[in-house]
């Protein structure tokens, strides 16, 4: 299987500073020297809680941020290092979509204008009607037939999943070999998710797309993906076969998260003894520790001394834990 | 043994007026809150789940308004109805008697108040002993796992999970015997999300509470919930408890959305509702769900079904049963 | 919460606003091309003038030299707190001039705009508070008010109290200067009433035109505020409207009527300065618009220098009493 | 695909961005509003009065052929003021001096606000650092002053004190502006077209701005009635082109020739009250500018 996206060792800081009457940094890492793969038609999860640093790593692989270290490379070519002009090749093979269907679509323009920009803008060789066919044949594709009477509307005129599928047609018309999908069935309700994630799933199968899918939802994330990777603080803690890793998930964290997640069983019910300890606030500042070693019950002193290694424990299955050395 | 309902909604209709529009957001509800029940309410937006809660409270303001229907508190001198109780009357019931967790933890706190003010305001006025306040405070934080230190801060320096616990004390505050949570983890990683839940269930079981759980995410109150209510555009479509009602899923809406659910067995393919909610502000001849549902035949577009028990508590609205 | 750095930095910005509004001042009468004495003799006194004048106005100018010795000169006199002798006052300093007059502007300034946040505050939350008929009065009420020139105000208060309404011919309310002419200044009661009575007018024009604003603002916080969800969740905790109201919807609805204060206090200094034309009451504006009549333009300058440190320092008193106020800011 | 011929009406039905059809339901929904309708009404009103003034007020306004001092009559329905000039036609002919003042300044500042806030809450960085302590600088230091202290050494022409008054007037637009900016950059709709290969003036153009639009009107008219009685305070205190029949100068005339001894109400009450019509269609248009417009709260 060839990679089309290969992220190398990249690191993202921010920055910010408080402090009363004297003046104190404090540097939080959102990306911690990630280092993930993703291959050609493939369909590839990303999970952990808000404040992971899942959606940075988005935004980094399309390069709409700086990095401060690492590279990425998108068919073996650091995107990093692309001028005005390739940098213009690249953006019309990668594309986006986005968490919020209202804030996705300007709404004083037409579904047709913004379905078409991308056409418009990467292919200027086509004419009028070819992009009209092109936007209703698109259109359609996501599911919203006739296709016809989505042109003149304005996104106000239309549900939130018909304003998801909006978004989808626009990242898929101008033909991208890569996207980002950031939280697309989030603010869905349930019952409008499972199309959507369908509509996802048959964008690889049929249109050979690949794609990034990121998610606090493992749920949802293993029924389109067919790999996961988990973030905590800005680190990949554990990643492998999406079966796999809800069936064997090896990392502290990553089990943590399986087990807390509901299931439609009324025969499992949740224990009241096991009640939580309080929760703190932590973030990455980039000490030389395991950064889920403040929450994790199997804590060692080890564990506050080194980062552990990300390695292979089993095949394709990777973890980043001492519990594996 | 009879047993008397700790709350008792009564055909409740509440409507909204918005654009010279109508909306009928809660339309003819009947509900029952026995004490020491853990009951959920499921909806996705707009079924009216919220404000039907809110009518528990008396709670709802312009532009809406409670058609008619009643809500029923049997409290230490009777049964009053709560929506026709004199303003003094209703302060002291409120929060004393039903305290609620709202949606949306991050914004109801006040921002310019110490969590310490926020809980003491509320216990003097109903009456706690402003020499027992500061020990009561410190025991509401601890029971909804908080360090004490905290009260010293305004809600801006603690983060979501910690505002939402601030307001797990402050609805524990003044010793309710029914507490409603209204989508009150959503906003949360579901890490967090199961610490929170499962200390209401603790509490639930120590304090000897009634919970009200309101959510959207119906594989969640499988695993917390003993009754299911679930609704669909202003009313309750089908009510059961936990067990029947995921193994036996009556109503075609309730079935549809077990069906829409991913879960973590790999295989199974799962498949959205076809359609959108109706348009609550249009008079809706037959039953609300006839246009999305594959089994609708003439009847549903005639008349609208009853709530009707089908046997061993499981109710459903539906012209099939 | 404020940070050091913060002080800092406001100090810095500070003395860059000062260090603009001075290198206009300074460069201004240079734009013109030619000799700025000569224009000025020419143009405003027909080249009519006493020697003596054309001397002050020399040296006042800073002419002499290239145009940046000329500059640092005139920051050397100024860091003096030497704003040179008036040309119209003369022997009379600015500096004096400004110090006899400037505690009549700042007892107009200072009581107008407390007044009118009080008044405003008190009115606004009344009118979001109560909705309804009151309240659409209110806001209409406001609204009107806040279209009415405080100039125009002023003329009609003078028409009115000066020649129509004269009751055996002595007037109800003086409508000229700062005080009577008979009462000898200082704490006697005389002087105290006299004072009182000649404020009337001039501090009735600029808090009926500036308190408006405020009741605006008040209210359409008030009635943001009373949206929010803490609000509904402080009625859900059944606490006493009066609680609610003073803790939750006031506490809250007042930050930017705060924040606003810094702005409409630079307003209110224009309003004053008219006022103060209207009813000859002695204050620099009273000053600025006989310096302007006369062509006094050292005493303009010192006038102006003085009104701009004035109200730097008042935004940055606003700001930190802000940062008092509202927990959430840090002044970073 | 089956779509192949597209019929001409169809593809221009599709591919025009209909901005009038927009306007005109904008300019509906405003009429249907109490307070816009009465702004529009107010403001037309003035607008029409001004154009009577222009082209067939009673008399020269600057022909002094009546006795001075006369309150209203039959020749004169506004009287005549201190040399003899007939009241109604100064107020005319004032009214659209005055008009053509707060226009003038509104558009200019408006286009100086704009541009600065946008650029700078849209490209950020140092250029916005720079822009922004400008705006703070311009922001602090009491424009009454100021525009005394300039309108001194600048000739005294009515075009220069529209220059000043439009040189000041941007400011707080731009500061407006640039926090909105701020705020829609965010939304997912930027970064979309930014995927989609618009440049950054392009964005500005579709994305930013056209949100921007009733926030700008609405600054706009304050900025407007903010000039209208910036210039009259000017006059009044005697700065500025004194010839020039406007509002102000109407004041200014009545304050130094004896109005007030004369007892002449009738010269006093139409520049102010021109004032206040004026300030009350402003606010009307643009509270009901801001109610149709702003964003339906989301059930």
């Amino acid at each position: 299987m060839n990679s089309i996206i290969e992220t190398n060792q990249v690191t993202k800081e921010f920055v910010t500073k408080r402090g009363f009457l004297k003046r104190t940094t404090s540097t939080t890492r959102a990306l911690d020297q990630v280092n993930v793969t993703i291959n050609e038609n493939e369909i590839f999860g990303l999970i952990g809680e808000s404040g992971s640093g899942k959606t940075t790593l988005g935004l980094a692989i399309l390069r709409l941020i700086d990095l401060n270290q690492g590279k990425i490379n998108f068919f073996g070519e650091n995107i990093y290092d692309l001028k005005k002009r390739q940098l213009f090749n690249f953006r019309e093979k990668t594309q986006m979509i986005f968490q919020d269907p209202y804030s996705s679509l300007n709404p004083v323009v037409t579904i047709y204008k913004s379905v078409s920009t991308p056409l418009k803008v990467f292919h200027k060789e086509m004419s009028e009607e070819q992009v009209v066919d092109k936007v209703i044949q698109t259109l359609e594709t996501v599911g919203l037939t006739p296709a016809d009477q989505f042109l003149n509307k304005f996104p106000s005129q239309m549900s939130g999943g018909q304003r998801q599928r909006v978004g989808i047609a626009r990242a898929v018309i101008s033909d991208p070999d890569f996207i980002v999908a950031d939280e697309p069935v989030s603010m869905l309700d349930v019952s409008l998710r499972a199309d959507i994630l369908n509509i996802l799933i048959n964008l690889k199968l049929k249109l050979n797309k690949s794609m990034m899918f990121i998610s606090h939802d493992i749920t949802v994330t293993q029924y389109v993906s067919d790999r996961i990777a988990v973030m905590h603080l800005g680190q990949i803690v554990e990643m492998g076969e999406s079966g796999e890793i809800i069936k064997n998930p090896l990392h502290p964290y990553t089990k943590t998260l399986i087990d807390s997640i509901p299931v439609p069983d009324p025969n499992k019910k949740w224990n009241t003894d096991e009640i939580g300890g309080q929760i703190s606030e932590y973030t990455n500042e980039g000490k030389n520790e395991c950064s889920y070693a403040n929450k994790c019950p199997f804590v060692k002193d080890v564990c506050r001394e080194r980062r552990p290694d990300f390695k292979e424990v089993e095949k394709n299955h990777f973890v980043a834990c001492v519990l594996y050395d | 043994m009879m047993s008397f309902p700790l709350l008792e909604v009564k055909d409740i209709s509440v409507e909204y007026g918005v654009d010279g529009k109508t909306i009928k957001a809660v339309n003819h509800v009947n509900l029952e809150i026995n004490k020491g029940d853990v009951v959920a309410i499921v909806g996705e937006s707009g079924s009216g789940k919220s404000t039907l809660a809110m009518t528990f409270l008396n709670l709802i303001e312009k532009p809406g308004r409670i058609r008619n229907g009643k809500v029923n508190y049997r409290g230490a001198k009777g049964v009053v109805d709560v929506l026709r109780m004199r303003p003094v009357d209703l302060m002291r019931y409120r929060w004393k008697e039903v305290s609620m967790i709202f949606q949306s933890a991050m914004n109801s706190l006040n921002p310019v108040m110490r969590i310490e003010g926020q809980l003491r305001d509320v216990m003097i006025e109903h009456g706690t002993d402003e020499s027992l306040v500061d020990a009561k405070i410190d025991e509401k934080l601890k029971l909804a796992g908080l360090t004490t230190s905290i009260k010293k801060s305004y809600p801006h320096e603690l983060s979501g999970g910690m505002k939402q616990r601030v307001n797990i004390a402050l609805a524990l505050a003044c010793d309710p015997k029914l507490l409603i949570a209204d989508e009150a983890t959503t906003a949360l990683d579901v890490v967090v999300q199961r610490q929170i839940l499962t200390r209401l269930l603790k509490l639930k079981q120590d304090l000897s509470l009634s919970l009200v759980f309101i959510t959207h995410d119906i594989s969640l109150v499988a695993n917390i919930a003993e009754i299911i209510n679930v609704m669909y555009a202003g009313k309750i479509v089908e009510r059961a408890f936990a067990k029947q009602l995921f193994e036996n899923p009556l109503h075609p809406y309730t079935e549809a959305l077990l069906q829409s659910i991913p879960t973590l067995e790999k295989g199974t393919a799962i498949k959205g509702i076809k359609g959108t909610p109706p348009d609550l502000s249009k008079e809706i001849k037959g039953c609300p769900f006839a246009d999305r549902c594959p089994k609708m035949f003439d009847r549903c577009l005639a008349e609208p079904p009853e709530l009707k028990n089908v046997g061993d508590n499981h109710y459903v609205s539906c012209h099939l049963y | 919460m404020i940070t050091r750095r913060y002080v800092i930095r406001r100090i810095i910005y500070m003395a860059i606003t000062f260090f603009v509004a001075i290198t206009l001042v300074f460069l201004l009468p240079r734009l013109a091309p030619g000799n700025p004495v000569l224009i000025i003799l020419l143009t405003k006194y027909g080249g009519i003038v006493k020697p003596q004048q054309l001397k002050i106005l020399e040296s006042e100018l800073h002419i002499s030299g290239t145009l940046w010795q000329q500059y640092i000169s005139f920051w050397i006199s100024l860091l003096h707190g030497n704003f040179g002798p008036s040309f119209y006052y003369y022997p009379q300093s600015v500096s004096s001039l400004i110090i006899t007059h400037i505690p009549w502007t700042f007892f107009l300034l200072g009581t107008s705009t407390i007044i009118s946040i009080v008044l405003g505050v008190a009115v606004g939350s009344y009118s979001g508070w109560k909705r309804g008929y009151s309240d659409s009065f209110l806001q209409s009420f406001s609204i009107g008010l806040t279209a009415v020139p405080y100039f125009w105000l002023a003329l009609i208060f003078q028409l009115v109290f000066a020649v129509l309404v004269v009751i055996d011919g002595t007037h109800i309310l003086p409508v000229a200067g700062a005080y009577g002419y008979f009462v000898t200044p200082g704490f006697n009661y005389q002087f105290v009433i006299s004072l009182l009575k000649h404020s009337i007018l001039p501090l009735a024009t600029l808090v009926i035109t500036s308190f408006p604003g405020f009741a605006l603002l008040m209210r359409n916080t008030i009635v943001t505020v009373l949206d929010e969800d803490y609000v509904l969740q402080a009625k859900a905790k059944g606490l006493s409207l009066n609680t609610i109201r003073k803790s939750y919807v006031n506490k809250n609805a007042i930050l930017p009527v705060a924040t606003s204060v810094g702005l409409a206090f630079a307003g209110i200094v224009g309003g004053a300065f008219i006022v103060e034309e209207v009813f000859s009451y002695p204050g620099i504006g009273y000053l600025l618009y006989n310096a302007v009549t006369v062509y006094d333009y050292p005493l303009e300058e010192g006038i102006f220098l003085i009104i701009v440190i004035v109200t730097i320092l008042a935004n940055f008193a606003v700001d930190l009493l802000y940062a008092y106020l509202d927990p959430r800011v840090v002044l970073k | 695909m089956t779509n192949v011929g597209i019929d001409k009406e169809r593809m221009e039905a599709v591919t025009s961005s209909r901005p009038t059809k927009r306007f005109k339901d904008f300019m509906s929904k405003l009429w249907k509003h109490r307070k816009g309708k009465a702004g529009l009404i107010i403001l037309f009103g003035l607008v029409i009065f001004a154009l009577i003034g222009h082209f067939a007020a009673p008399y020269n306004p600057l022909a002094n052929n009546a006795a001075a001092f006369q309150p209203p009559s039959h020749a004169h329905l506004l009287g005549t003021d201190y040399i003899g000039q007939d009241i109604l036609s100064w107020f005319m002919v004032g009214t659209g001096t005055s008009l053509v003042v707060g226009f003038t300044i509104a558009i200019l500042s408006a286009l100086i606000g704009v541009t600065v806030g946008v650029i700078a809450g849209y490209f950020g960085g140092k250029i916005d650092d720079v822009l922004m302590r400008a705006v703070d600088v311009l922001l602090v230091i009491p424009g009454f002053p100021l525009l005394v202290i300039l309108q001194t050494f600048l000739p005294p022409t009515l075009e220069t004190t529209v220059l000043i008054l439009s040189i000041l007037g941007w400011p707080f637009l731009a500061r407006v502006i640039r926090s909105q900016t701020l705020t829609l950059k965010e939304r997912q709709y930027v970064l979309a077209s930014k995927l989609s290969g618009l440049s950054g003036m392009q964005i500005i153009f579709r994305d930013i701005i056209p949100m921007l639009i009733p926030i700008i009107t609405i600054n706009a008219i304050f900025i407007a009635v903010g000039g209208v009685v910036a210039q009259a305070g000017l006059a009044f205190f005697g700065l500025g082109d004194l010839r020039s029949v406007n509002w102000g100068t109407e004041l200014y005339y009545f304050f130094n020739q004896d109005g007030i001894a004369y007892k002449a109400w009738w010269w006093l009450l139409p520049p102010g009250i021109g004032i206040i019509i004026l300030g009350l269609g402003a606010n009307f248009l643009s509270n009901g500018i801001f109610e149709t417009t702003k964003p339906q709260k989301g059930g």
